[in-house]
């Protein structure tokens, strides 16, 4: 058994170490494999935080992947047209600057989250994941209807956006770019969880009742999350948006939604790197067996159920030895 | 591009092709919903491939799942790593473009076997992209053409929510000359039209022009047909196709499609196509089947003559369009996309099978709507 | 008279036919244990619900250090100073015995919206925790998850969890409930010694206990209050006698 | 718009509903009695469409087509609930929903794998065929009259089943309290067999008699599957008598929100903006009708409080 706080660099090292090699050997499109991996790993960092510290079971969280695309998607199409995104009186120029890109992903969609937030948590258990999955189902459907940015469609970038000092074309320099927000992300994931808000947040999960008597009101703990948790998603969705140099309403689609929680699950829930893990495994299998057969749905289908079944705690929690740590 | 350049080319070029082989990347739809007409592309193209004898010609094929975002990563890697010479395969016109741009940006060919989509057509048009197909609008405005034709003045139209369905209308309606009894977009998907079939059946329409491709023409035909209203049902060839055909059954009889192939074409190339499809995978070509085929066999035609390193050659020849199509005549506006007839098919039963037979020519020669913006 | 620190007027709280509190009022005086008795549906769990704001009532207000707080959430409540135990364990049972004593004392002492800095590294939330596991003799499981702890651990650490927020006043749902008789004597010994910190609304079965320590008895039955006074008194009235304890007058 | 219209349209909704409550239906009942979210069901309704069409191909006959996917859809369910579902039960949601959505993917790429990609060939008998002359001179397909019969027939036999016979007071029994239940001697699991396997069939039932008007192929129970969420949470997760009242209001909404929507519009902006704006908000009405039910009443129109 491995202690996880070792895994965990074990991860994040080996997610670097293919891509740098892949850079040596010049391959790469493994190295887009490791920043998809890296971008996913990313949007379920964020789930992690709503699913895990807060127990908040979206399936929805499409829609802020979604609208991180979008954000990435509208800003560099207008700057792409060099007409100005029109909002009633306001003009705002389109961009091809990510660190711009951004802000207005994680400003968009935290706000989202907010809306959403606040009407899903009047519910709780399933009526939460089924509230939190119509209102994906409502962007969905909105943006397949959106024909000003390409509807069904979709959108496609020509040229991947800018970031100061790098050439983003470059796959290894937009890779190690995605690597060390990453980073970052996980960071601020592992302070949030020990900090007293984590701590709340927590309690707010197992004992509502508890939290409430000690003065504190576990819903705005949960919203924080869930707003924390959109933000983070978001930024994932303008990454990956970026990857492609293209979005689609199929970014807001509940198979996405329910992918975020597979790689969730698949890592281990409320583990720091659970989401990693989840993100690596997915598509290396992905890839691999897709590569395999046809029909590798149906042996992705079984190695999901074999681990639900068998291997509580997902892959991070059945290599550190410690089961779940809590379901 | 002139012919003593490309002949030039064409000289310099026989010294390598010996021993360099050509390397085809195909992504197109295996898995899930749609792998129907990504397997019939592919089983079309590699018939071309196989009946050609040539081994110099490598074929790597990958599943896009029908995602735009796996197609990007594919054609990533298939750019990247695999180091293709040409694209091919997609079916779709939204994975279409998120591909195409980018790989012909990179300087890979593009032979698109199915979807048109009028970006590509119009501004977006690139000198390394050729449709093999058609364009998006053209088999709707065949129908428009063909409505004209028969006389409807009343038509009743609808089409999905999205994009292609919206084409779809515009191109109907860039033909026909009557009125319209009214016009519907359904949801992406809808699986039962109850609801639009009473709208048409109260609206006073004398004929129905629909496109619904997939599952939902095979529901919105199904309960057509049980509904109890007959007037005349106007379609493109994606809801009868061979593939779809028999999951409609009856519903479908007498339906007028319209077409740029159909098994019953009558030329050799189309003949030896149908047979030799049906001998090696048993069961009748489609469509895209089709489709696959003549992109396979463009391909060689322009192998024939240039390698793809030397782009501006390979383009020339395949600008030429010097092979012998399933369809006839065949040969390329200059925005690479098909100047062709499109038919008029009627849907039949022979024995068990249903079918398509031509009753007519649509449109002769028929170029798309968007080829004047394209500047390349 | 004190002015009490907590008071009931006219409670009333009916579900569909069932009135489970009818026109309770009671108060709670500075430096007493009063205690709540009654049997099993007499309505001792609506009444908590509606001191503490989790059970809102149909008539009637419920007065804290001179407030009405009848409108108020649970959390205001708490935040004004009252500190609830739970009947059943209400601890976040995958975490730490020090884990659930800092919730208390992070909403008490400081906000719980600092998202960065570790909880463990703020000495005064730590000191102010271990101080209230100090009190009721949890100092050396601290490290001990919950799920670990035995029933008497985890009923020492409701009250050291409502410790830690300085509660003027403690409504306690039946601490003794599960104790042992070593247990029940131990915890009764320190709720002794608590009332002068702030007085205890007590509902409790354990008759011992509540003859032990209760300054004031009130009698709940059928969501009425039967009877209040003190241990004497009511051990001395027939119709409680008759009502709750069984006895023939 | 003529008043035959808006009863035709009335009759489509309440079509499309009693379909939507077979669905929905035993949906709510696995939840109701096992605690379990079931993302599956979706399958169990294309595995009735695909045992429909297969068996009716080969004998002819749509009845014993019928009877085979109410037996197919019975059993897939039975052997599916053994092998891995009643793993589940003590598991919680969230490995309730990734279970079931890899049994998602095995059952569509396995039935792909078994019958190909092509859409299968299913149709209503001859003697369904056509429509019927309603009073009022209202021209209506006689199999959708048959649909609607059929699903109030069934949603009948289940408040029967529920309210009035030994296993129904087991199936209640089992919703309130578990303990009880095996204390009464009932062998439980059987229970959850045979609760899972009634699911399941009517959920193969609703495939075969809808795929019958529609198109049967891999993936077709998935937009099902998020329909029938939808009646359950409105009507309020483990009510059957919520899930019969929600997949009427869904069907409704759903048929008429499609039709008047964009009517409604044309008053305001001009026909094509109204077209086009009206089916977008057409597609996202049940999801809107949704979150307001959930936002009014947190636990559906006849869910317990929480």
């Amino acid at each position: 058994m491995i202690p996880e706080r070792f895994l965990n660099a074990l991860l994040l090292g080996g997610l670097l170490g293919v891509a740098l090699l892949a850079d040596w050997r010049d391959e790469p499109f493994t190295i887009t494999l490791a920043t998809r991996a890296t971008i996913l790993a990313i949007a379920a960092t964020g789930l992690n935080l709503a699913l895990g510290l807060g127990g908040l079971v979206s399936l929805g969280h499409a829609v802020f992947f979604g609208l991180g695309g979008y954000a990435m998607g509208i800003l560099a199409f207008h700057a792409q047209t060099y007409a100005p995104v029109e909002l009633g009186p306001l003009a705002i120029e389109g961009t091809t600057s990510m660190p711009l890109i951004w802000v207005t992903a994680i400003a968009v969609s935290s706000l989202a989250a907010l809306v959403i937030g606040l009407l899903s948590l009047r519910t709780s258990g399933v009526y939460f994941i089924m509230i939190t999955l119509a209102f994906g189902q409502m962007f969905f459907y909105f943006a397949v209807s959106w024909s000003a940015y390409g509807g069904e469609d979709g959108l496609s970038i020509y040229v991947r956006n800018g970031f100061p000092g790098l050439n983003t074309l470059d796959p290894i320099q937009f890779f190690s770019l995605c690597f060390v927000l990453l980073c970052l992300v996980l960071v601020l994931w592992s302070r949030l969880a020990r900090s007293p808000f984590g701590l709340a947040l927590n309690a707010a999960r197992q004992v509502p009742a508890r939290v409430e008597t000690v003065g504190l009101d576990p819903k705005r703990l949960k919203l924080a999350a869930f707003v924390l948790s959109g933000a983070i998603t978001g930024l994932a969705g303008a990454l990956f948006a970026d990857l492609n140099r293209f979005v689609s309403p199929s970014m807001f689609s509940w198979q996405l939604s329910g992918e975020l929680i597979v790689l969730v699950i698949l890592g281990g829930v409320a583990r720091l790197c659970g989401p990693v893990a989840g993100a690596m495994l997915f598509v290396a299998l992905e890839h691999w067996l897709g590569g395999l057969t046809e029909f590798w749905h149906v042996w992705l289908g079984a190695i999901l159920l074999l681990i639900v079944l068998f291997a509580k705690g997902g892959l991070v929690g059945l290599l550190s030895g410690r089961p779940a740590s809590h379901d | 591009m002139n012919k003593l350049v490309c002949a030039a080319a064409a000289l310099a070029l026989t010294v390598t092709v010996a021993e360099a082989a050509t390397k085809v990347g195909m992504i197109t739809t295996l898995s899930g919903g749609g792998a129907g007409l990504g397997i019939d592309v592919r089983d079309g193209f590699m018939l071309a491939i196989k009946q050609s004898g040539r081994d110099d010609i490598e074929v790597v094929i990958e599943d896009d799942q029908q995602k735009p975002d796996i197609a990007v990563q594919l054609s990533d890697k298939m750019i990247q790593s695999e180091k293709v010479d040409v694209l091919t395969g997609i079916i779709w016109s939204n994975l279409a473009m998120a591909v195409v741009p980018a790989a012909t940006g990179q300087g890979v060919f593009y032979l698109s076997p199915n979807a048109g989509p009028s970006q590509l057509a119009g501004a977006g048009c690139s000198p390394l992209y050729f449709n093999v197909a058609w364009q998006n609008d053209n088999l709707h405005e065949a129908a428009g053409a063909w409505a004209n034709q028969t006389g409807y003045q009343n038509s009743f139209i609808l089409a999905p929510n999205y994009p292609a369905g919206k084409d779809a209308l515009t191109g109907y309606k860039r033909m026909y000359e009557g009125g319209l009894a009214g016009e519907l977009y359904t949801e992406l998907g809808q699986t039962d039209y109850a609801a639009e079939i009473a709208q048409i059946r109260a609206s006073g329409a004398d004929s129905v022009f629909f496109f619904l491709p997939g599952g939902m023409g095979i529901s919105f035909l199904k309960q057509y047909a049980d509904s109890g209203v007959d007037l005349p049902v106007i379609g493109p060839a994606f809801s009868f196709d061979q593939g779809i055909l028999q999951a409609v059954g009856a519903a479908a009889l007498g339906v007028v499609n319209t077409s740029q192939w159909s098994k019953d074409i009558d030329n050799e190339t189309n003949k030896a196509f149908v047979e030799t499809f049906q001998a090696e995978y048993g069961r009748l070509p489609s469509l895209y089947a089709s489709q696959g085929f003549d992109t396979a066999n463009l391909l060689i035609s322009a192998l024939d003559k240039a390698e793809p390193a030397d782009k501006e050659a390979f383009q020339a020849a395949l600008e030429e369009a010097d092979f012998s199509s399933t369809r006839g005549d065949f040969e390329f506006g200059p925005n690479h996309h098909p100047i062709q007839d499109i038919y008029a098919r009627e849907v039949i039963q022979e024995g068990d099978v249903f079918t398509n037979k031509i009753i007519g020519v649509a449109l002769e020669d028929h170029a798309d709507a968007y080829a004047a913006d394209c500047k390349m | 008279m004190t002015e009490p620190i907590l008071e009931t007027r006219g409670l009333t709280k009916r579900f569909g036919a069932l009135v489970a509190s009818d026109g309770v009022s009671i108060d709670l005086r500075p430096g007493e244990i009063h205690a709540v008795i009654g049997p099993n549906g007499a309505g001792k769990s609506t009444l908590i619900g509606q001191i503490c704001g989790t059970v809102i009532p149909d008539e009637g207000s419920v007065h804290f250090q001179g407030h009405d707080v009848t409108d108020e959430t649970v959390a205001a409540r708490a935040g004004r100073g009252l500190g609830r135990t739970f009947q059943v364990s209400a601890l976040a049972m995958e975490d730490t015995v020090l884990q659930n004593t800092l919730l208390g004392a992070l909403s008490a002492s400081s906000s719980p919206w600092r998202l960065w800095r570790s909880v463990l590294n703020d000495r005064d939330l730590v000191a102010r925790a271990d101080a209230a596991l100090g009190r009721v003799g949890l100092s050396d499981r601290r490290a001990t998850r919950c799920a670990d702890l035995s029933h008497g651990q985890r009923r020492q650490l409701e009250v050291a969890v409502a410790l830690t927020l300085s509660p003027r006043a403690f409504v306690m749902d039946e601490p003794m409930a599960g104790l042992g008789a070593e247990g029940s004597k131990a915890l009764t010994a320190f709720l002794d010694g608590l009332r002068d910190k702030a007085p205890i609304l007590l509902v409790e079965h354990d008759m011992d206990a509540v003859f032990a320590l209760a300054d004031r008895i009130s009698v709940l039955a059928e969501g009425r209050i039967l009877a209040t006074g003190t241990v004497a008194e009511i051990r001395a009235d027939p119709e409680v006698r008759t009502a709750y304890l069984g006895e023939d007058a | 718009m003529s008043a035959v219209l808006v009863i035709e349209q009335v009759l489509n909704g309440l079509q499309a509903g009693v379909m939507l409550f077979l669905m929905a239906a035993g949906l709510t009942l696995i939840f109701g009695v096992m605690g379990l979210i079931n993302l599956a069901h979706g399958s169990l309704y294309m595995v009735g469409a695909f045992a429909a069409a297969a068996v009716s191909a080969a004998t002819g006959s749509f009845l014993l087509g019928l009877v085979s996917a109410l037996a197919a859809a019975a059993l897939a369910g039975a052997v599916v609930e053994m092998l891995v579902i009643r793993r589940l039960y003590a598991s919680d949601h969230l490995d309730q929903v990734l279970a079931t959505f890899a049994l998602i993917l095995i059952f569509s790429e396995g039935t792909r794998w078994l019958y190909g990609s092509f859409p299968l060939y299913l149709d209503i008998p001859a003697w369904l065929s056509g429509p019927t002359r309603l009073p009022g001179g209202i021209l209506y397909p006689t199999y959708r009259l048959a649909l609607i019969a059929v699903g109030l027939v069934v949603a009948l036999g289940l408040w029967v089943l529920i309210e009035r016979t030994r296993l129904g007071i087991r199936i209640r029994a089992g919703e309130n309290d578990r303990e009880m239940i095996a204390a009464l001697g009932v062998d439980i699991s059987r229970l959850y067999t045979l609760i899972f396997a009634l699911g399941a069939a009517l959920a193969g039932l609703a495939g075969a008699l809808v795929g019958a008007i529609q198109s049967v192929q891999v993936g077709m129970g998935e937009p099902v599957l998020i329909l029938a969420f939808v009646v359950i949470v409105i009507g309020g997760i483990g009510s059957i008598r919520g899930a019969f009242v929600g997949a009427l209001l869904v069907g409704l909404t759903d048929t008429l929100g499609g039709i008047f929507l964009p009517e409604l519009f044309k008053f305001f902006t001009d026909p094509a903006t109204a077209q086009s704006v009206g089916a977008s908000l057409a597609s996202m009405s049940i999801y809107i009708l949704m979150s307001l039910v959930l936002i009014w009443r947190p636990t559906g129109l006849f869910g317990a409080r929480a």
